[in-house]
């Protein structure tokens, strides 16, 4: 998360209110990358139309990677694409969040068996924090990924995650 | 006008460079044409008063599966409101056809599509390169082809599922 | 010792309502352009109509990575949101808030917030040179072109009201317009203070950036304009920097014709903590009308904004001016 | 139709200037999706574009090889033009059908009017919307999304999907018409005209956007029939071809309706704002085309003509249809024994339209590039297939 | 001259209409539909999630053929005579145990082309669409109540009846008495 992200050690009371703050401040105010690919991204501009105003959840598409954090991959990601869509995400500045929207994103969809040119699935080329399936996934669905990536960034923490304990066995 | 009343118009002009003319195929006649030719027959379509072809409707490839490939030609007249079809096959090894694109250009287009996806060579085309695939994609696999084999790896990524 | 007292008073209550405004004119831009397009904007920040959702996005942008593109001027990148802040920042110590409170009582007033507004100039072809960017530097130059281009016609017409009045200082400008409704410049000779105020508001609308002049950051061409790569904090002082530059705009605008911090009604409702009322009231009122046109009507081309900059507003303005002088004299 | 003189390599006094190559890549707010242009431009004038597609190319000749019916490729000609899902459909099924000589009942045909004449309405006002929203104007984009909404809501309650229906399938329709179809199709037809009146106040009268797009983009008559273009490209620089009214397929001649056609009222004939006053007045058109075709509506089971196996003689087509994006043609060739198609060629206009750009763009400024794609209206999903 | 001045009138003319459109629009009423809160009622022929009611499964694969996607796995293992695997809802029998139905609902592209050929309309499409995950294989739905190990055993079971199947065809023709070890194990 930017300047302060895993820099502590232990939990403590400052943190965790800091931590909740910081959180709430990330979550409502997502400012989504304008950047759709195919079909789903008709949706996604449905979903920014009066109808489903995705605007209320403080979601406001910014045309440029460097001042979006949250990327939605709306549509087909395809192998001459895939590179960009790469460069793209390392262009935008440190938390950074990912929704991959549709099938096509999610495993290459329809287009899984013959697509010579489909990539299959664009968690190949960059880590995605949530799938929203649907082929192309409701506005509402949208919205409801969005609310997903919502809880898991209230979950999220400044501290470094604590290593799961290795078992050594007895000599 | 007919489209035997055009093939009798092609005949009469250009004798040697017609394969064989079927008037009773399914749908819509057809002529067939050997690749050389086609250009000139093509500006001979386009620039006759009472023929006037033009407007290229669609320009296809095909992978006829025994080795051979060909090109069609779906030509419509917007003065005379007739339509017709002229049809190219040549063989996989040398597969050079006679460029239309100084005749209509949305041949162009067309055309660096079907080289793209079958490997038909177009002779004086001005730039004929790949259009959708990637152009680093490996020169000799060609999508639509029959035979085609899907790559392992492009560029890192692993392309089958 | 009271000396720097006042000074650090006089200079840190204009900062004061620089930030409150920019947060609230933040959630209001959007909250009209939602329900101009029929929709809600912001519900769901901080309990009803999403009123926390300028802090939300202010907090986020600080804890955001900085990234400084590569082999570009480090300096230059880092200062220009600066300088652009600085400036339109340093004009608000002309500006007269009430009658008893001003943070620079300039007997040049107008003059220096001109001048120091083309300060905004240089801070965005910084921007734009340093970012290594080629949507930002057409962006930049885009900038410069404009920016100077419509500095001659407010100029002309804050000549035009300055003729009109006989004073640069805004305090007394003010004051001369105490008398109620009827005393207000707009309503002096009558036809061309009303085109002397349609020509500034304009203009004023090119110096500032907003839509039909919003070219150095035009959306749809050049990506984000002069501030495509910034992120962060730095981005924010960008947009605080549009947003307190628009009320300063609309701030001249209250104070040249509609009679700044003075009461519509003469008398009634003039104490100077009324007076304070009025200003900002009318002050929001065009940043309220600049909000609007945004979301109203298409953007010009480069060319299309000299036309009406030089072929349009100068020549219209040169006359006024003339008019103005000559009707000054006669009476 | 060049507005300024181009000086590739100019030496002004002594200062030489250079061309520069600017990038519009693949993501760029205001490319309708996945498409990159290369543009050689001398400060802001315009040199050269150079389109580079390809990037959306989802392999959708391969896949109608692979399927296993006629039936299975419906799905994926649906995601060519992902806006005109109908018209796509409609395309293919007629050239099956008249591949294999089949007959369609008549309240079929009629249903098939009406969707594709509404599905024309929402896809011409998503191409009016965006092209206000790359001119600077946000407003009209969400109302013109407003009224496409209404008939989303028409598309869901008919075939229960609302951008890729799957429902015209060979010899007839997924499902018949609901009951309240109707009567919300009523009331679509009477708020519409107001809406439309309102975007046309708002946008096409604007003379911002008059000054924006007039005498911009420049397309003569001939050169558009040379370079293929079909659709409100064509009929924006004057030629009157609508394959509606010149090859009328399904009962299309049985409606009078005419087809709108640029004059050059506000520039010359051809421009920017000619292509867009087109869509606009086609919307007229075809709320026309839905009235007369409601009222027509004869009964009958749409279920009928519906083939247990899709097996076309061995032969080809080659069948063409009015999208709202231009003309959309199949060339589907069949082997007679298999029952998957052995080759399905679409010929997307959009694709076609898009060849036309490098040529229609010299001289002119960035802004107006932008201004001249939003009025070439281009699907990528159309382009690359 | 005169084009100068109609030029700048039309301008703010027109500028004035839009303001008027847009100030009148501040009043009207939002259209929004505040989704987590007011949920929209789909019509019944909404499609989009699938569901399969696997006790009227006949494991006929008609479904699994007419997906242009193929993203149906069917598995299914012939009942033994004896084991009696009762009667569907629409009265079809049912002789096949499914021992593995799977959707991988992320490559489903909602055609609805599964839902008509199914003879007793087990699989149909729900109008559930709330189903995002933060990980890609739970979107994988598993329909069959056969655990794998149940399935294994299941199927060697069905292997294993058949061999005794051949065994006794084959027994009869030689009329050899070849003591096979299988034919013990058969009573157990």
């Amino acid at each position: 998360m930017g300047l302060l992200d895993k820099r502590f050690e232990s939990e403590n009371i400052v943190i965790t209110t800091v931590e909740d703050v910081l959180n709430w401040a990330r979550l409502s105010s997502l400012w989504m990358m304008q950047f759709g690919l195919a079909c789903c991204a008709i949706e996604m501009m449905a979903a920014s139309a009066s109808h489903f105003d995705i605007m209320r959840f403080g979601v406001i598409p910014r045309s440029t990677p460097r001042q979006a954090d949250l990327m939605i991959v709306a549509g087909t990601v395809t192998l001459k694409m895939a590179s960009r869509v790469k460069r793209l995400y390392e262009q935008m500045a440190e938390p950074k969040y990912v929704i991959s929207m549709g099938s096509c994103a999610n495993c290459g969809g329809p287009y899984w068996e013959h697509g010579y040119h489909v990539l299959k699935g664009v968690d190949r080329v960059i880590p995605v924090d949530v799938y929203v399936p649907g082929c192309p996934p409701r506005p509402e669905a949208l919205l409801e990924g969005i609310i997903k990536l919502r809880e898991k960034i209230r979950r999220e923490s400044l501290v470094k995650k604590k290593l799961p304990p290795v078992y050594v066995e007895e000599k | 006008m007919q489209a035997s009343e055009i093939y009798e118009r092609i005949k009469s002009k250009f004798e040697d460079a017609i394969v064989e003319f079927k008037a009773d195929a399914i749908v819509e006649p057809y002529l067939e044409v050997k690749p050389d030719k086609v250009k000139d027959i093509c500006e001979f379509l386009r620039d006759e008063p009472d023929l006037a072809f033009d407007y290229l409707m669609c320009l296809s490839g095909v992978d006829y599966g025994d080795g051979t490939l060909g090109v069609v030609y779906h030509i419509y007249s917007m003065k005379h409101g007739h339509r017709f079809v002229l049809k190219v096959k040549v063989s996989v090894n040398d597969p050079v056809v006679q460029s239309v694109e100084s005749v209509w250009k949305s041949a162009d287009w067309h055309e660096r599509e079907a080289y793209d996806m079958f490997g038909i060579i177009f002779e004086g085309h001005p730039d004929l390169r790949r259009i959708l695939m990637p152009y680093d994609w490996p020169e000799g696999s060609y999508p639509l082809r029959k035979d085609f084999q899907v790559p392992e790896f492009y560029n890192g990524m692993k392309v089958p599922y | 010792m009271p000396e720097i007292f006042n000074m650090l008073i006089a200079s840190f209550i204009p900062l004061l309502f620089i930030l409150i405004y920019a947060v609230v004119i933040l959630w209001v831009e959007i909250k009209v352009a939602s329900h101009v397009q029929d929709r809600l904007g912001y519900m769901y920040t901080g309990g009803f109509h999403g009123i926390a959702q300028p802090i939300a996005d202010l907090l986020k942008l600080l804890t955001k990575e900085h990234i400084t593109p590569a082999n570009s001027d480090k300096i230059f990148f880092t200062l220009a949101p600066v300088l652009v802040f600085a400036s339109s920042y340093a004009a608000y110590a002309a500006l007269p808030f009430t009658s008893t409170f001003i943070a620079a009582n300039l007997n040049v007033g107008i003059f220096y917030i001109i001048a120091i507004t083309s300060f905004v100039v240089i801070g965005i072809l910084m921007a734009g040179w340093s970012s290594n960017n080629k949507y930002s530097l057409l962006g930049a130059m885009r900038s410069v072109a404009q920016i100077v281009s419509y500095e001659i016609p407010t100029v002309l017409s804050i000549l035009t009201v300055v003729v009109a009045v006989g004073t640069l200082n805004l305090q007394e400008i003010c004051e001369i317009q105490k008398g109620g409704i009827s005393s207000w410049n707009i309503f002096k000779y009558p036809p061309f203070m009303l085109i002397t105020f349609l020509i500034y508001f304009t203009a004023s609308l090119a110096e500032v950036n907003r839509t039909p002049f919003d070219i150095p950051e035009a959306e749809s061409e050049l990506v984000a304009g002069y501030h495509t790569e910034y992120t962060g904090m730095k981005f924010a002082m960008f947009y605080l920097a549009e947003y307190a530059n628009m009320f300063l705009v609309s701030g001249i605008a209250a104070i040249l014709f509609f009679g700044g911090w003075s009461s519509p009604f003469g008398k009634f409702l003039s104490s100077p903590g009324w007076g304070v009322f009025w200003f900002v009231s009318k002050g929001l009122f065009f940043v309220f009308l600049q909000i609007m046109l945004r979301w109203t009507l298409p953007r010009l081309r480069v060319d299309q904004l000299m036309y009406v900059s030089w072929k349009v507003l100068t020549p219209i303005s040169f006359v006024n001016l003339m008019m103005v002088g000559l009707w000054a004299i006669l009476k | 139709m060049a507005t300024f003189e181009i000086t590739t390599r100019s030496v002004r006094g002594d200062l030489k200037t250079d061309t520069m190559i600017l990038n519009m890549g693949p993501q760029h707010p205001s490319t309708h999706g996945v498409l990159r242009l290369e543009l050689v431009v001398d400060g802001e004038i315009i040199v050269d574009v150079i389109p580079h597609i390809g990037y959306l190319h989802r392999c959708f000749e391969k896949h109608a090889e692979q399927m296993t019916n006629y039936q299975q490729v419906i799905p994926y000609v649906d995601r060519m033009d992902y806006v005109a899902a109908m018209g796509n459909e409609l395309a293919y099924v007629l050239a099956v059908e008249k591949l294999m000589g089949l007959e369609v009942p008549e309240r079929v045909q009629y249903i098939r009017v009406i969707m594709a004449e509404l599905q024309r309405i929402a896809s011409h006002l998503l191409a009016v919307g965006t092209y206000g929203l790359d001119l600077g104007a946000f407003t009209p984009f969400l109302w013109c999304f407003r009224e496409r909404e209404k008939i989303l809501d028409l598309f869901e309650i008919t075939c229960g999907a609302r951008l890729l229906y799957n429902y015209i399938w060979v010899g007839g329709l997924s499902h018949d018409l609901p009951s309240e179809f109707g009567k919300k199709l009523k009331d679509f037809l009477k708020t519409f005209p107001k809406a439309l009146k309102e975007i046309n106040d708002l946008l096409t009268f604007n003379k911002i956007f008059i000054d924006r797009t007039a005498n911009i983009g420049v397309l003569p008559p001939d050169v558009a029939i040379n370079y293929g273009c079909s659709g409100p490209m064509l009929r924006g620089s004057g030629v009157k071809f609508d394959l509606r009214k010149n090859e009328p397929y399904l009962v299309y001649d049985r409606f009078e309706f005419d087809v709108p056609v640029g004059e050059g009222k506000m520039g010359t004939v051809g421009d920017c704002w000619d292509r867009y006053y087109v869509r606009v007045r086609e919307m007229e058109e075809s709320l026309k085309i839905i009235e007369q075709a409601w009222e027509q509506l004869p009964p009958g089971d749409v279920h009928s003509a519906i083939p247990k196996k899709v097996r076309p003689p061995q032969g080809e087509v080659y069948f063409r249809t009015e999208n709202p994006r231009g003309e959309i043609g199949f060339y589907i060739i069949s082997d007679g024994h298999s029952a998957s198609p052995f080759r399905v060629k679409a010929r997307a206009p959009s694709f076609v339209n898009l060849s036309v750009l490098p040529e229609i763009s010299r001289g002119y400024m960035i802004a107006d590039l932008v201004a001249i794609l939003g009025s070439v209206d281009i699907v990528l999903g159309e382009v690359d297939r | 001259m005169r084009q100068y001045f109609k030029n700048i009138f039309i301008a703010i003319w027109t500028i004035l209409v839009g303001l008027k459109l847009t100030f009148k629009h501040l009043f009207v009423r939002a259209v929004t539909i505040q989704y987590p809160d007011v949920k929209l009622k789909l019509p019944e022929r909404a499609r989009n999630r699938l569901y399969v009611n696997i006790d009227d499964c006949i494991g006929c694969r008609q479904c699994e053929m007419a997906c242009p996607v193929d993203c149906i796995t069917i598995e299914t293992v012939k009942a033994l005579p004896n084991e009696d695997l009762g009667v569907t809802s629409t009265g079809n029998k049912k002789r096949l145990w499914v021992t593995k139905f799977d959707i991988d609902i992320s490559k489903c592209c909602y055609c609805g082309l599964c839902v008509y050929p199914c003879p007793t309309e087990c699989i149909y499409m729900t109008d559930v669409y709330e189903f995002s995950e933060y990980k890609r294989h739970n979107l994988i739905y598993h329909f069959s109540n056969f655990t794998p190990e149940e399935a294994e055993m299941k199927k060697r079971q069905v292997e294993q009846f058949e061999l005794e199947q051949k065994m006794k065809k084959a027994k009869p023709a030689e009329q050899v008495p070849v003591n096979n070890p299988e034919s013990g194990e058969k009573k157990s």
